[in-house]
């Protein structure tokens, strides 16, 4: 590591008034060869980067980026990162990432202020309730921190909350104490610097156009700064994944949407946890700038604008102030959108395809931020040795040939 | 008829009426078929409506009727009316009138009364007088019917005690 | 929030319609043999172009009927609305604007508001 | 005070005191001041304290552009971060500062302003860090959360605030000059149109500026007079004042709000705020400009103010928050600032312009010489000083030369922006211009016009051009206006982004954003770490990321950092202007949908019964349904269950299943739609029969199931569940009109014509030979899954038997209006049997113990139909049918599927409940592997212990195996895999 950060650096720049510091990263020209290029400079980029850098040996490789580092998705969420997911290989892809998280403001020597003040899920009808229950058993048999909060655990904890006096009453939760929120941005500088200390050529400005291939193999990647050749591609470009894949022939089970989020005006500390109602739709925690980070839905439809409907905004903000009275007075400070990429079983693809040497890490829909580290070490795995980490076995492509899918959306409405 | 809210130039009353969706073609064996039975001929315009003395018929799309008896005929009526119906093969009539609550509104602010719970573009070249919509209103499936005098709206019985605390809502605030 | 034509009710806002993806999309008849691959690219693969897109729409709370739009989904523009048994109205006859597949149009995108 | 007042305004009551407190002391101001043209008008300056240093901060700016002057309203249930230069006071109305403690005079937190050097741009990334990893859970963030954060949390309050919808033609977004021209333009013509101003007063500049001499030959006051009256009279124009258009949306939606209480404490049972929901065909944005700031060391102190907000103050609010300010500008924004403070007869003390003399326009440089004001030509603002308040500047003049000023308010000018804030969230084009040195609307995406300062247009001559072209499209009359200004040269301004520091030190400051604490030398510092990207830069920073989003500062960041790294400013970028334009209150956009009217409860025509008769009900979606009835308030939910279901089995019950989903189908195709549409084969069903049917997804999943009734081969009627009747009925609806568009089928929604009661148990056929005695209801005439039409009462019912309990039973499709009657006739006929209601919760166990599934509970969109044992509903010579294909795929056909069984405990006592997992082995090392979990689960009163269904791997051949299920609390209780069925497993009694 050769930027080494402390208080005692910060100390030591005071005194040149911080003109000294060096630069996170370089701004090279693209090579004309790499043995591996990621398109696309998120925190799931970057980190399959710096994975590969690190835990594979490989050095010639690129990441290239059409806008600016981690302005994409990564800089887009409202970084709500648990594991609680039902299913075992959800499970355990989550549970390997937040491990990931749990150390990695110390890996990268970065403070991605990983905070780990908890995540509680509500459940507010009979049917919640019946599923929570499910999820944290399986949860606690698969190793994961998950537990059942009554009411009155609930109050404890959230005393701004209204739990009685509304239309869909809390009736209980579940509990992550292990999750949390982190720093959006810090992740993806985070590993761009490390992965650049290693020699890898992080590349902005670089508009990846078409993915070149030749008798089902990989040639290479047509940029707005030349044609590149690569060994290996791996795609981690969101919202933006299927239109790549399509330029080498791939049609990909990804629908991209518009997802919106909204932050409120920083107040002092009002709320200490991380609050997710899927019933109602309202999803809270606050910054450690003392924003409300609210997460809004999905529209319905495909787009690409990075902005969605204000009705989907209201919906999120009515239930809010159901649930929470104080914040009738509160203000949106600001709203904006990304482009998520959702495949249909609501779990993600990492997978090899029928090209030879091209790989995708797609599909994460409205929550991949959670997921970055796992996501980059497992994909950077895939990548490397060109076959499946037995963690991300389960998230290939052919399952949507055999069926067997991995399904996240949770059950269907109550019945009769 | 019972009276919801009278206030700030708007009235509201509430009744039930006997109603029967009629799906099909729209051909002339239909309108015909329609005719004799009610004397009245279907309109083939999307969205027109066409009444008599007991009778609105509003098209609301290209294969769907919507009957209202205003006088109170016997349910049984109704009920044999769409057996008749029924009997073509390629006509499904199907009686509704246990289904849907209606809403009589009129006075001057009725409009901006239903704006604070619609988008619905009321503007006569919109919306124009004797024609009839189908659209949200207080995040509601609703019918409009825009009359000469008034506007009828009609909506699911299982959502009325909620429809009509809004409109007195909307009314009041 | 999108303004859509219904072609029965006029333009009403999308809080009424409910997306159904890519239109044109032709069921396998059941009667054919298909290979898993086949049937699973019907279910689980649609389109998802950036720019010039073909989709269905309903007008779920209105009258219920269902049609096809034309729509760029780089800016939402929606080009042309068109009822289930019009023709396919050909690319042609729309304008592409973006010049890569991941590229930004000049105006109408999220991304970028400033002309360089 | 009253040295402070400028009687000449005519916005401002002064014979109207208003009495209000701040941080505890009382004030007075007059009607039409807003909290900080009141407090200017008793020399107060110290407003608030900063974000992160704890610097004293004063009013900065006269408007919605304030990054200093936030302040808490505790008279408004204790409403966080109002901007003072926008809220008008009331009588009694509490303000309170922020973001200091104890007191703003004396504040511990401006500590940090000595550690400030180790608080730079992104310290947080580099630090906190150690000792070890969990210092930051319990040390650093907690430290940091507190210090965070502005205002304090509001009070607990229920706003009323609605929404309004508009559809019109044409909105004009601010009503200064140029909007109020446009829309004169467009009186009573055939658009309908809605003038929108953020103040309560039309007139914008005119009211704001002593910028316009006359209009037309008018004075300018009598001009807008005349002309706000003729637009209020006609009918085409609506005006909105105190609305503010914050977001500007796709396909010309707008947002705006209004506050229906400004100079007044808002009722609390009355509409605060209205929130206007705006479709619009064409937008014209004349919304104006906003001024910029000028970065120099100690920028931030109170007393420095913004010139053209000074300006405002005195013209629009009545009140001269200095009698000798000094004006440091690098445009020609600020001459009518000078003229305005000549006509009170106040002198400038002193005028500092970065521009050479030659380029200061002539008239400017004819009045500073004439009114013998001190002029400093080619010179710059290097620093200011003061504890706690502007004391002097320093001043380097055209010769290199330092000059110290003392003085107490120093007003600034960075020049002008259009305020494109709304411009650019509708998409539109941004163009830099070099010689205005700002960013101007350039090409639009929506039917977007800018007019005025708005567009980038900032010369009074040119209005009457850029009216009359940019409102061709309207048809318009030519629109003929005269304007003499104050300022008759055109704008024109000279590059200054920063001045440099006058004495460079650790502690040194130029801010860049106020609001953030953000400096100069921290934007240095992300340049040099590689933030060259201006979103990259702004996060880093936190640079225009404040209440104000940057208004009178970003451009500045913009100015620096293109010098930095040699760059033209377009090649640098903009951050991108997040709606809204300005914060949006939750209570606004929430409206009336919230509280008490969040969703609506449906309720069964029947409703009011339950409540008399004590049921407790439960949310299924948005439907009330009994759980079930109580006899008394002592009875649990366990013995109510317990006793209803016993009643059942022994006697009778009676459920209302009126939120089964209900479609009448029918055609001439219709016998062919319903074979495509369920798994089910209806050919050789026989008509008035009725059959158990299940619908799938394309992959093969269930997705819902319920009761055809076939009255021929064209006309069905179907059950749904209660939570699928509106997705069954727009599948339906999808088919038959995108794919099958060759059938001839129709559907329609009976769900609310009908109510439905199941009444089952051995007595049934007794009670209903009561009510319907003429009806036979014996085996032979009624048997089981057939279904009759009947008169009675003069209504028609249908009654089918069928049964979802496991007992012998009928369900009766009653028209909803004649519901209750019959409900009740039914409940008098029962009485003598023991008939008794049942609610949801017995009707689960019920149908729990004879094994039927709930859609939704024991499945969860991953079971097929053979995954629960149900094969024999598959038809099987049909060649298609919705998820058909699906079935045999390899996945679909993997023998060790979950599929569904039956789970009974090894020791009674033991309790099984929903959502455990079955295991194989006892061990419970982690991760532990799981066959499947307990879909449902009850202690059955037939059997005396609990019993359970579930879903587990291979469970068909597991059956009569030894397993486990976990508990809650980290054991395993022994339980036995058995058949999914527990009652009747030959149905002697269901067909009885």
């Amino acid at each position: 590591m050769k930027k080494k950060y402390s208080i005692f650096s910060i100390a030591r720049n005071a005194f040149s008034g911080h003109k000294n510091w060096p630069k996170m990263w370089r701004s090279p020209e693209p090579r004309e060869f790499y043995d591996a290029i990621i398109i696309g400079g998120g925190g799931h980029g970057l980190g399959t980067a710096y994975y590969l850098a690190k835990e594979h040996g490989l050095k010639n490789i690129a990441v290239i980026e059409k806008g600016w580092l981690g302005g994409g998705n990564t800089g887009r969420n409202t970084t709500i990162i648990r594991s609680n997911y039902l299913w075992d290989d959800s499970a355990h892809l989550y549970e390997h990432s937040l491990k990931l998280w749990e150390n990695l403001s110390q890996e990268l020597n970065y403070n991605v202020m990983f905070s780990q003040r908890g995540v509680m899920n509500l459940a507010h009808n009979e049917h919640d309730i019946k599923e929570i229950k499910r999820r944290i058993s399986a949860n606690n048999l698969n190793g994961i921190d998950s537990q059942w909060l009554s009411k009155e655990e609930i109050q404890k904890m959230v005393p701004i909350m209204n739990t009685d006096n509304l239309r869909y009453p809390v009736l209980g939760a579940s509990f992550q104490p292990r999750g949390g929120v982190a720093r959006h941005d810090a992740i993806a500088w985070g590993f761009a610097m490390r992965a650049d200390e290693m020699g890898v050529d992080i590349i902005q400005n670089c508009e990846a156009q078409k993915i070149r291939t030749k008798n089902g193999k990989i040639e290479g990647v047509e940029t707005s700064k030349g044609f590149i050749r690569a060994n290996k591609i791996g795609v981690v470009a969101s919202g933006h994944t299927s239109v790549l894949a399509e330029t080498a022939g791939i049609r990909l089970p990804l629908q991209s949407k518009p997802l919106q989020a909204l932050v409120s005006e920083p107040i002092k500390p009002i709320i200490d946890t991380v609050v997710m109602s899927a019933a109602v739709h309202a999803y809270v925690s606050q910054s450690d700038k003392g924003e409300l980070v609210i997460g809004a839905g999905t529209d319905s439809y495909n787009s690409f604008t990075q902005r969605g409907g204000f009705n989907i905004i209201e919906e999120t903000i009515r239930a809010m102030v159901e649930l929470y009275p104080v914040f009738g007075k509160m203000k949106m400070l600001r709203q904006w959108g990304g482009i998520v990429d959702i495949c249909p079983d609501a779990s993600p693809i990492i997978s090899k395809c029928d090209v030879e040497g091209l790989f995708f890490n797609c599909g994460w829909g409205t929550g991949g931020f959670k997921a970055t580290p796992g996501s980059a070490n497992v994909f950077a795995h895939t990548i490397a040795k060109n076959e499946p980490h037995q963690i991300n076995a389960a998230f290939s492509l052919n399952r949507f040939v055999s069926g067997k899918l991995v399904d996240e959306h949770g059950a269907a409405a109550v019945a009769h | 008829m019972r009276e919801v809210i009278r206030s700030n130039e708007v009235e509201i009353k509430t009744f039930t009426a006997l109603q029967v969706i009629i799906r099909g073609s729209g051909d002339s064996k239909f309108n015909n078929l329609l005719n004799k039975k009610l004397n009245l001929l279907p309109p083939s315009d999307n969205l027109r409506i066409v009444s008599d003395d007991n009778h609105i018929l509003a098209k609301l799309s290209y294969d769907q009727w919507n009957l209202i008896f205003l006088n109170k005929d016997e349910n049984l009526k109704v009920q044999n009316f769409c057996h008749e119906i029924n009997k073509n093969s390629e006509m499904l009539a199907t009686n509704i009138s246990d289904a849907q609550v209606f809403f009589q509104i009129s006075g001057e602010n009725t409009y901006s009364m239903m704006n604070k719970l619609t988008h619905f573009d009321f503007r006569e070249k919109n919306f124009k007088t004797m024609t009839a919509a189908q659209t949200l209103m207080a995040r509601i499936d609703c019918n409009l019917y825009k009359l000469n005098t008034h506007i009828l709206v009609s909506c699911n019985r299982s959502f009325s005690d909620y429809f009509e605390d809004r409109l007195i809502d909307a009314v009041n605030f | 929030m999108l303004l859509i034509e219904c072609p029965y009710c006029g333009p009403r806002d999308q809080s009424e319609f409910s997306n159904g993806g890519e239109a044109h999309v032709k069921r396998p008849d059941g009667s054919q043999e298909i290979s898993d691959r086949e049937w699973g690219e019907y279910v689980f693969i649609r389109s998802n172009p950036k720019g010039l897109f073909y989709e269905r729409w309903v007008h779920s709370h209105g009258c219920r009927k269902w049609f096809n739009c034309v729509r760029d989904t780089s800016t939402d523009e929606i080009l042309k609305i068109y009822k289930l048994d019009d023709p396919k109205p050909p690319l042609k006859d729309f304008e592409n604007k973006i010049q890569t597949p991941s590229g930004e149009p000049d105006v109408g995108s999220g991304n970028f508001t400033v002309k360089k | 005070m009253t040295h402070l007042n400028n009687q000449n305004s005519p916005f401002i009551h002064f014979h109207q005191r208003i009495n209000f407190q701040f941080d505890g002391k009382k004030y007075h101001g007059y009607k039409g001041d807003t909290i900080a043209s009141a407090l200017l008008r008793h020399g107060i300056k110290l407003i608030g304290r900063s974000f992160k240093y704890h610097r004293p901060r004063g009013i900065y700016t006269c408007g919605i552009e304030e990054p200093n002057a936030l302040v808490q309203i505790i008279s408004e249930h204790s409403e966080p971060n109002v901007r003072a230069t926008i809220k008008k006071i009331y009588e009694g109305m509490e303000v309170e500062s922020q973001n200091r403690w104890p007191s703003i005079e004396f504040d511990i937190g401006s500590v940090n302003s000595i550690l400030s050097p180790l608080f730079s741009a992104g310290f947080y990334y580099k630090t906190f860090m150690g000792p070890h990893k969990s210092f930051w859970k319990k040390i650093y963030e907690p430290v940091i959360r507190k210090a965070a954060g502005l205002g304090k949390p509001p009070k607990e309050f229920k706003a009323i605030s609605s929404h309004l919808h508009h559809n019109v033609d044409i909105v004009i977004v601010g009503g200064g000059l140029n909007g109020l021209l446009a829309a004169s333009s467009l009186i009573d013509t055939q658009y309908d149109i809605l003038l929108i101003e953020g103040d309560n007063q039309l007139g914008g500049i005119l009211n704001n500026s002593s910028k316009i001499n006359e209009i037309n030959g008018q004075r300018p006051q009598e001009w807008a007079k005349e002309t706000i009256e003729s637009i209020k009279k006609s009918k085409n124009i609506k005006i909105l004042n105190n609305t503010l258009v914050t977001t500007y949306n796709y396909i010309n939606h707008l947002i705006a709000v209004e506050d229906k209480y400004v100079g007044a404490k808002p009722a609390e049972d009355k509409v605060n705020s209205t929130l206007h929901k705006i479709r619009t065909e064409h937008v014209i944005l004349s919304n104006g400009h906003i001024e910029r700031f000028l970065s120099f060391q100690n920028n931030d102190l109170p007393g420095i103010m913004l010139g053209a907000s000074f300006e405002k103050f005195i013209c629009r609010y009545g009140v001269i928050p200095s009698k000798e300010p000094v004006i440091f500008s690098n445009n020609s924004n600020s001459n009518s600032l000078i003229q305005t403070l000549l006509e009170l007869h106040i002198k400038p003390k002193a005028y500092i312009d970065s521009r050479s003399g030659e380029q200061i326009e002539g008239e400017l440089f004819e009045l500073i010489r004439k009114n013998d004001i001190p002029l400093y030509t080619n010179s710059q603002v290097k620093a200011a000083y003061g504890n706690k308040k502007l004391e002097k500047i320093v001043v380097q003049d055209s010769s290199g030369g330092i000059n110290e000023i003392t003085t107490d308010f120093l007003c600034v000018s960075g020049g002008i922006n259009p305020d494109v804030h709304l411009f650019t969230q509708s998409k539109g084009l941004l163009e830099w211009d070099d010689k205005d040195l700002t960013y101007k609307p350039s090409k639009s995406f929506q039917n977007t016009i800018t007019l005025g300062s708005a567009s980038g247009q900032f010369n009074f001559e040119e209005i009457e051009n850029e009216l009359n072209q940019k409102l061709k499209i309207f048809n318009v009359n030519k629109i003929i206006i005269k304007i003499k200004s104050n300022t008759a040269s055109r704008y024109q301004i000279q590059k200054l982004w920063e001045v440099p520091a006058h004495k460079t030190s650790m502690w040194s400051k130029s801010f860049i954003d106020l609001q953030n604490d953000v400096t100069t030398k921290d934007i240095r510092q992300a340049i040099s770490e590689g933030f060259d990207r201006i979103e990259h830069l702004k996060r880093f920073t936190t640079n225009s990321m404040g209440t104000d989003q940057g208004k009178i500062s970003s451009i500045n960041a913009l100015g620096i950092v293109s010098d930095l790294l040699d760059k033209k400013v377009n090649e640098v970028g903009t951050t991108i202007y997040r709606p809204p334009y300005a914060p949006l209150s939750f209570a606004a956009i929430a409206g009336r949908n919230s509280y008490e009217f969040y969703d609506p409860e449906r309720k069964s025509p029947i409703h009011q019964w339950h409540i008399k008769n004590g049921a407790v009900f439960e949310d299924v979606g948005q439907w009330k349904r009994p759980w079930y009835f109580p006899l008394s308030k002592s009875e649990t939910m366990y013995d109510a269950v317990q006793r209803e279901s016993k009643t059942v089995r022994e006697s009778a019950g009676i459920l209302d299943g009126s939120t089964l989903g209900k479609i009448e189908i029918k055609g001439k195709d219709a016998l062919q739609f319903m074979n495509l549409i369920y798994t089910n084969s209806f050919t050789k069903m026989n008509a008035g029969s009725a059959r158990y049917a299940l619908m799938l997804g394309e992959d093969g999943m269930v997705k819902d199931d319920g009761i055809i009734c076939k009255i021929s081969d064209e006309h069905f009627i179907a059950t749904t569940t209660t939570g699928g009747a509106a997705n069954v009925l727009a599948c339906m609806e999808e088919y038959a009109q995108t794919e099958w568009p060759n059938l001839n089928v129709y559907m329609n929604s009976i769900t609310e014509q009908f109510a439905t009661f199941n009444i089952s148990g051995p007595k049934t056929r007794d009670i209903m030979s009561k009510v319907f005695p003429e009806i036979d209801f014996s085996n032979q005439a009624f048997p089981f899954m057939t279904f009759q039409f009947h008169e009675f009462q003069n209504t028609q019912l249908r009654i089918m038997r069928a049964s979802f309990t496991g007992e012998m039973g009928y369900e009766i499709y009653v028209p909803s209006n004649s519901a209750l009657k019959i409900w009740e006739q039914i409940q008098e006929a029962g009485k003598e049997f023991g008939l008794t209601p049942y609610g949801t919760e017995t009707m689960h166990l019920l149908r729990a113990e004879k094994g039927y599934i709930i859609i939704g509970q024991d499945t969860d969109g991953s079971i097929t139909p053979i995954d629960l044992g149900l094969n024999w509903m598959i038809g099987k010579t049909k060649t298609d049918f919705l998820g058909k294909r699906s079935l045999t795929r390899s996945d679909t056909v993997r023998p060790d599927r979950k599929q569904l069984v039956g789970i009974l405990p090894l020791n009674k006592e033991d309790s099984l409940e929903e959502g455990q997992h079955i295991l194989l082995n006892e061990s419970l090392q982690t991760p532990v592997p799981m066959l499947g979990h307990i879909t449902s689960s009850y202690h059955s009163p037939i059997m005396g212990h609990t019993f359970g269904l579930a879903v587990i791997k291979d469970g068909r051949s597991l059956i009569g195996t030894k397993a486990f299920a976990s508990t809650s609390n980290q054991k395993t209780i022994p339980v036995e895999i058995v058949k999914p069925i527990f009652y009747d497993e030959k149905n002697e009694r269901l067909v009885s």
